[in-house]
């Protein structure tokens, strides 16, 4: 409860500065027997995404004759926490499956797909701050990676406050020891929220400065989700031409 | 199922009236846009609980019960007292709740609920401690919704505030031989800040303050902001499978920090007076 | 356990004597969206019943061609009792399930509503003694506020015997401390008893006298569900004729 | 499904004969109305058990085993020894009976069988104290269900008392600082009164004495009582979605008592002689 | 741990010789609802195994057009173990159940019943080392009793070593304190294993004379299951001819 | 059921193409009947496990991770740590596995490398003691399968090897109150074998090893044996519904023991230098 999570020159523990994102890595096709799949490492965390679908749906009753349903898991490995974290599905992470699950449905033509279900798991190997934004970043490049129509990638990333300033992406430490926390997933290209979770504690003016970030810390990560898929189908990184943003 | 197909029959009829109404700045239920259904809170409802209120917005209804008692610390935490939070779509709450274990939404509802309990620190668990790493106060707050209108956030974080601004808590006092004596007094369990849901809903490109069932039927989205006494924002949550624009994010924060204001005054009333009406 | 139930006039801990019933009230359609409900208060009991039905079964195969199923469930909240009731439904939940959904089929017309579905759920908010008793009592009441077709409404109470005398309707200190407790239900109109349980230690002459106790319980009990409907329907208490009983 | 088509065909088939034969005061399997089927009990079939015995009712078969084990007391009864009882009708013992957790019919079993127990005061659970509020002996009763033909809350109440009756308990002692010790001998677990079921059957208007499955299956209601050595009524539950007069609860009552006593004899002479036969 | 499973004459602590079975008895027919069971006894462990089919298949989803499907339960009562046994059903229960499906449905001629489910019970009421051959060899009586087409028998037992030496037929004891346990099952009269399991340190002489020890003790056992059947269906023991091995 | 249809156009097509291969002694992916895949191991990829190893055998995919805690030892091991073994198919790992608990094969997965550690005493639990009877380290090995093409008790086997021969444990000390303190510093788990699963798969009477999920398609039964480093044997299995002739038992005892010889070498390569394939 007492670390300094700022020095004096407003450098975080991990030496970053306020509004800097840790090192994303998506690399892109990494689970041979899934449709699609992503691992995400995003600071400490270590996440797979995979998709399997469009399949058909079990139990039948949950069919929709007009659109695909998504189901949505995220789930963590016992040896993903610093204290080994119980197997059983806990409250967390239903929650976490949930707001996923509805932050991805947006940007998923579900239409094309009547009949059918589309599955996406996301397996936390290793987990840090910011799980769940990281988790839906690679969920969303699996989506794409396994070929389903979307109207655009959702990215991620989650802003707060520690130390009395608002900061971009937090982690573990300062997730516990900080004031505030807001994952925020957007649609880069749409301009739209598609995931939004606030705690902690912000005056209206700080609310509105730590959304800003969160935005800014989104389109980050949209550009290297952009750059692994580019790199998996052409073979390099994204170059040149950035009109469609 | 039966769910589904009632979605469908309101998407045909109930659907584009409800659009008809929008464009005019109007409901179906006559409400305004950002118009809250009529409100009403009553304290001390289950006199077994600690602490215990009964809230009614509109037609939905819900019973929030706090229950102090004797617990163990967790270890990473042996200075602090506990909170647990659940919540229950009661299968008397309507045709499409479902007895067993808690669902999805159920979970979420318990979970936002928790957070906005302990992010604005309405409660200090530094001070519900008897013995360090030993002996804690354990506060269970569970919620049932009776009767399911829509709004179950914002209902329910008012319950809850009422019933723990009006609980009491024993007092415990630990002997020599590390036994434990509970007392015959009670204490008040001390409440330092009133944190209130808002829950706003986009429907066909408008936004709407607390929208009941039929109209969460019809929702894109969902947005629920947590305020505390002092305006601040201590949790939200969105939910659907809609989108918002980040011009809507940053409106309902105001919005919502307006109307916590009133809510707390509701609720702040109530308290004094043991039921209130708005 | 050494409490002293009864004084030397006979008279019971909350003022009441030996054949005396709590307060009882019972307050109909309570719950909005249900196609009935009841919410009775028995004591420090408050309970409420809703009955969703007649409906589709679900799941299919449990559907009886010529009768209506019922389903029951008696259900504690966490906060009805003294220590927090564990939320997970318990053993006792599950039996005055079972035999509260028996003790309600001999009343129910089931003939009438072939391939369905008859749905009772009750909800303990607050428990006292003889909360099976008064959750069947407000859920016949809600039977009927449903218009599901009955041949009788059912009555229930419990009678017992604590500080060596038979008293009517035990609360929660007379059941923990006393010394038998039998909760009854009947048709009151056709004289049938649909509930019968007996805990604790009686001679045959007591459990005689025991059970007469219990049924007288239940006439008063059925008085009170007469008046309540009466009450709902017809906006008064019941009037005179007494003429069915 | 299988089981409500077999009961269809019972219906139409088996019932008339029934009828007929209930109006001679017989039943289908040549009984008279009151008269229970063959008993035989053997105790001491389980050696792992503190005690057990094995009963068989007409081709109805159970087990009960009980355990004495080291246990910590409730906290509100810190003085008083521990008793759990299950019971299940295992998968083995008819076409009907599922794997799995126990349903609806073995817990009620589980819990009448425990009622029988504990109101007729067969145990002292306060000399089953090691040291008041931190070590009591825990008494396990295990029912297990190997052939159902019906009457499983009688064969069950047999087979407990017979297990109860000559089970040993170990000793155990408390060293000085605080551990314990089991020591070598056992002594009796000392059984106070024998608590046994009747169970009772109303089928067309007629009751019947210990019905078997095919009975059960064409019965309106079913009343079990449960009589003490003394002819007390310890416990009592009726069955079955079907009405008894009141009369007929009373007169139950008088033969419930009657029985008993015969029942208690043949169990008491298994217990002396190691297994008995009626 | 310090106890002496062999004295010098390597007698063990039951008396038995190295090679030597503990007593086993089997009744066949012992309960009466089921088509097919028996009650084996087999040193200290009692067990029950029962059988239920030819069937219909539930859920029906399982059915398999061609042959029948068996399901298999080693259950043990909570009173078979010296400390009581938790009721739910443990991962050594389920793993258990698996290998012994596995060590009958090769016996089974599965094609002679398409559309079906076989159901194959094991009660253990009292277990003692060597419970899940036990139960397995009266699961194949109980089969050949439920006149399921059989192409063999199916016997088990274990061999293992203790002391320094191969035994045959481990008991609880000598499990806990000795060095390995092969529990085996073979069809006795194709010569084919259908159960093979092993825990313990073997060296690889060691292996092969504890296999060795393991046939000799299933032939035996497959002695016993024929003259139980025998007995059950001739009223005698077997008699003369033994061409058949 | 997709699983049993896929199984199906197998059965037709590739099965025979298979069996024309093995007679040639060769396989569908053109390895020799006793060739392994290729196998990779690295270590350390899980930083917040004491230890951890990923394994790739062909297309199938693990990841072991250890954890060493504090822990209570059980009542009748007083003096031993413990050990806790799980598995888990995530349901990332192929088509047909299933969220939710662990089904019968990941519990039989989890049991058989629980056998292998234990029976091989490649852990000394003794030394795992910090107080008799009161305070121990308990030792978790948790196994996911990130990519299943068949081979896991192989492959989980050499993940687990890997992560705990590379793993840390804490230092914890017992202050003169009974309280623990855990020390900055960690120490070496210390593994005294390395316990490898060679897993044997019989196809149209021919065994092959290292089969993979096309393969246990085909296969009648699998037998896993698995060695230590002293070549001894110390966990068996054989799986499917199929049978083994006695000599086919036999011989495989021979192979195996010579195919952990070579496993075992290039574990103990990775662990020297981190990561390895073959």
């Amino acid at each position: 409860m007492t670390t300094t999570l700022l020095n004096a020159d407003k450098i975080r523990l991990d030496g970053r500065k306020l509004d800097e994102l840790r090192p994303v890595k998506i690399d892109v096709g990494v689970i041979k027997n899934a449709d699609g799949s992503a691992l995400i490492e995003f600071g400490k965390n270590k996440i797979i995404a995979a998709v399997y679908g469009p399949k058909e749906v079990h139990p039948r009753h949950l069919t929709k004759p007009d659109r695909a349903i998504v189901k949505c898991r995220y789930h963590m490995t016992p040896f993903s926490t610093d204290t080994r974290k119980n197997p059983s599905f806990s409250r967390r992470e239903i929650e976490i499956s949930k707001v996923i699950r509805q932050a991805l449905e947006p940007a998923i033509i579900l239409e094309d797909y009547p009949r059918s279900s589309i599955e996406v798991y996301m397996e936390v190997l290793q987990s840090d701050g910011g799980s769940r934004c990281a988790a839906l970043s690679a969920a969303s490049v699996a989506l794409a990676d396994a070929g389903i129509n979307m109207r655009d990638l959702v990215a991620g990333c989650a802003a707060g406050k520690i130390g009395g300033e608002i900061v971009l992406d937090i982690d573990d430490t300062e997730d516990k020891e900080g004031e505030a926390d807001m994952p925020t997933a957007i649609m880069p290209s749409l301009g739209l929220v598609t995931l939004f979770q606030l705690d902690g504690k912000l005056s209206e003016s700080e609310f509105q400065k730590t959304f800003e970030f969160a935005i800014k810390g989104c389109m980050k990560v949209y550009q290297i989700q952009r750059e692994a898929l580019m790199n998996k189908y052409f073979g390099q990184s994204e170059p040149m031409q950035e009109s469609t943003e | 199922m039966s769910a589904v197909r009632k979605a469908v029959v309101v998407g045909t009829l109930r659907k584009s009236q409800m659009k008809e109404q929008l464009e005019k700045g109007k409901r179906l239920d006559g409400r305004d846009l950002l118009q809250q259904r009529k409100l009403s809170i009553e304290t001390g409802v289950i006199e077994k609980a600690s602490g215990s209120a009964r809230v009614r917005l509109g037609d939905t209804e819900i019973v929030a019960g706090a229950k102090v008692e004797m617990g163990r610390p967790f270890p990473d935490t042996p200075d602090q007292g506990l909170l647990i939070v659940t919540a229950e779509v009661l299968p008397i709450a309507s045709a499409y709740a479902e007895p067993g274990p808690p669902n999805e939404e159920a979970i979420e509802l318990a979970r936002v609920s928790d957070r906005g309990i302990r992010e604005s620190e309405m409660l200090d668990f530094s001070k519900l401690v008897i013995k360090k790493g030993e002996h804690v106060y354990s506060v269970f707050v569970d919620v049932a919704v009776l009767n399911d209108d829509g709004g179950l956030f914002d209902a329910a974080s008012y319950a809850i505030v009422s019933a723990l601004s009006t609980a009491k808590r024993p007092n415990a006092t630990l002997a020599e031989d590390g036994s434990l004596t509970v007392l015959d007094e009670t204490s008040d369990l001390e409440v330092k800040t009133l944190p209130v849901a808002t829950t706003f809903a986009k429907i066909d490109g408008k936004i709407v303050f607390d929208p009941n069932t039929e109209e969460q039927s019809m929702m894109d989205a969902r947005l629920t902001l947590v305020t505390d006494s002092e305006g601040k924002f201590v949790a939200g949550q969105k939910g659907g499978s809609g989108v918002f624009t980040f011009e809507e994010i940053r409106e309902l924060a105001r919005t919502s920090a307006e109307r916590g204001i009133e809510i707390r005054k509701a609720i702040r009333d109530t308290i004094e007076n043991g039921s209130q009406k708005t």
